[in-house]
């Protein structure tokens, strides 16, 4: 089982290694990838600085496990990576990063969305937003 | 003893991540009761999950020894 | 108007200083980006290496300056940008690069995916498939 | 003077890039029948454009001094 959740925000160099590391797989032709950034809502008067990540690891890696075996069965895919954020990720960076791939393009975006949505509705994560005014709310997926 | 992890909203109301319950066994609705009553969780929107899987907060189940229950808000992956 | 075309492959750590460049901008929820990666097809009893591309620059900026006011017509972006190779690209390299931004995902996902296809369909490049016998054959998109 | 621009396999045929006609204005049609008779293009695919848009080699357009002829095998981009 591949490690999912990783501590803090997910770097921009973190990305560039997983793209790389996809070079030598010389079936592949086409990579979609879905990263969610951090964005600072409105909250009233306040804005969202940070959010704070957590999750029930157990269930989620379960669930997280279905949903890949899913997906291989759904689309046609050389493979596919999904990562999640734990603990504190500030405005701006990158909390979800799901990458796909696949011989030719045609299915990867499909692919991706269906995966990005999957992990929204089903796996554990529970998200609170940090404000200015250091309150805080919980996030809720719309 | 009944094992119970809160998350997100349910476990700052509860003030823990988790708790043992001094129970060896009891229905889910009888659970569900008795942590309202501590918590009053029952003003928040959650699921409960039974050794990692969702069930029906009604569902006759008999909660024993070896169950871990979880409480589980609204999830907000992504 | 931004440039597109690069010499050579596009490197995993250019990916990276994109996405970064985007990380200050606290509007934006969601990134997609489309990679296209140059595959090791069987062409008879070889194999391509390698894809030389070259371009009618002129008319392919003007007909992707067309196809990025569309794009913002047609879908609610922060930003788009694509970024495609010329000249000489190895197997496992990438040559085109697509990334669209915008304060959340629903539409991501079709915008790259309508960006990529119009960028095949309407942009004047070519590719030269040279094969591991050094012998070469003209790609056509499919 | 006309310009007109190769690429792809048609720049292969006419082992040239781009190349300069001694004809001050001619009609589109005569023009590619000229370009066949150099090179053998019919034998290729490929659009045409003038001036950067495409247009259709059949259609009544008078190429003068000024204007940008390309010869656009199929696409390859991505």
């Amino acid at each position: 089982m591949k490690k999912v959740f990783l501590e803090g925000a997910i770097s921009p160099e973190f990305i560039a290694d997983s793209i790389a590391k996809h070079q030598g797989k010389h079936s592949i032709g086409a990579h979609n990838i879905f990263l969610g950034q951090v964005r600072a809502d409105e909250v009233g008067d306040n804005k969202v600085v940070a959010i704070e990540y957590t999750t029930y690891e157990e269930m989620a890696n379960e669930k997280l496990y279905e949903i890949r075996e899913a997906a291989f069965e759904k689309f046609n895919l050389t493979c596919l990576h999904i990562y999640h954020s734990l603990g504190e990720v500030k405005v701006g960076d990158i909390c979800i990063f799901v990458f796909v791939s696949s011989p030719r393009r045609k299915q990867v975006y499909e692919a991706t969305e269906w995966l990005v949505n999957q992990v929204k509705e089903h796996v554990p994560i529970f998200g609170k937003e940090i404000l200015d005014n250091a309150d805080h709310q919980w996030k809720v997926n719309s | 003893m009944i094992t119970v992890n809160y998350f997100g909203n349910i476990a700052e109301a509860a003030q823990s991540s988790s708790e043992t319950l001094d129970h060896d066994s009891m229905s889910l609705v009888d659970l569900l009761e008795l942590l309202d009553s501590k918590y009053s969780i029952a003003q928040f929107p959650f699921q409960v999950a039974v050794n990692r899987k969702i069930v029906s907060k009604q569902q006759a189940l008999n909660i024993s020894d070896s169950d871990e229950v979880a409480l589980l808000p609204p999830f907000a992956g992504g």
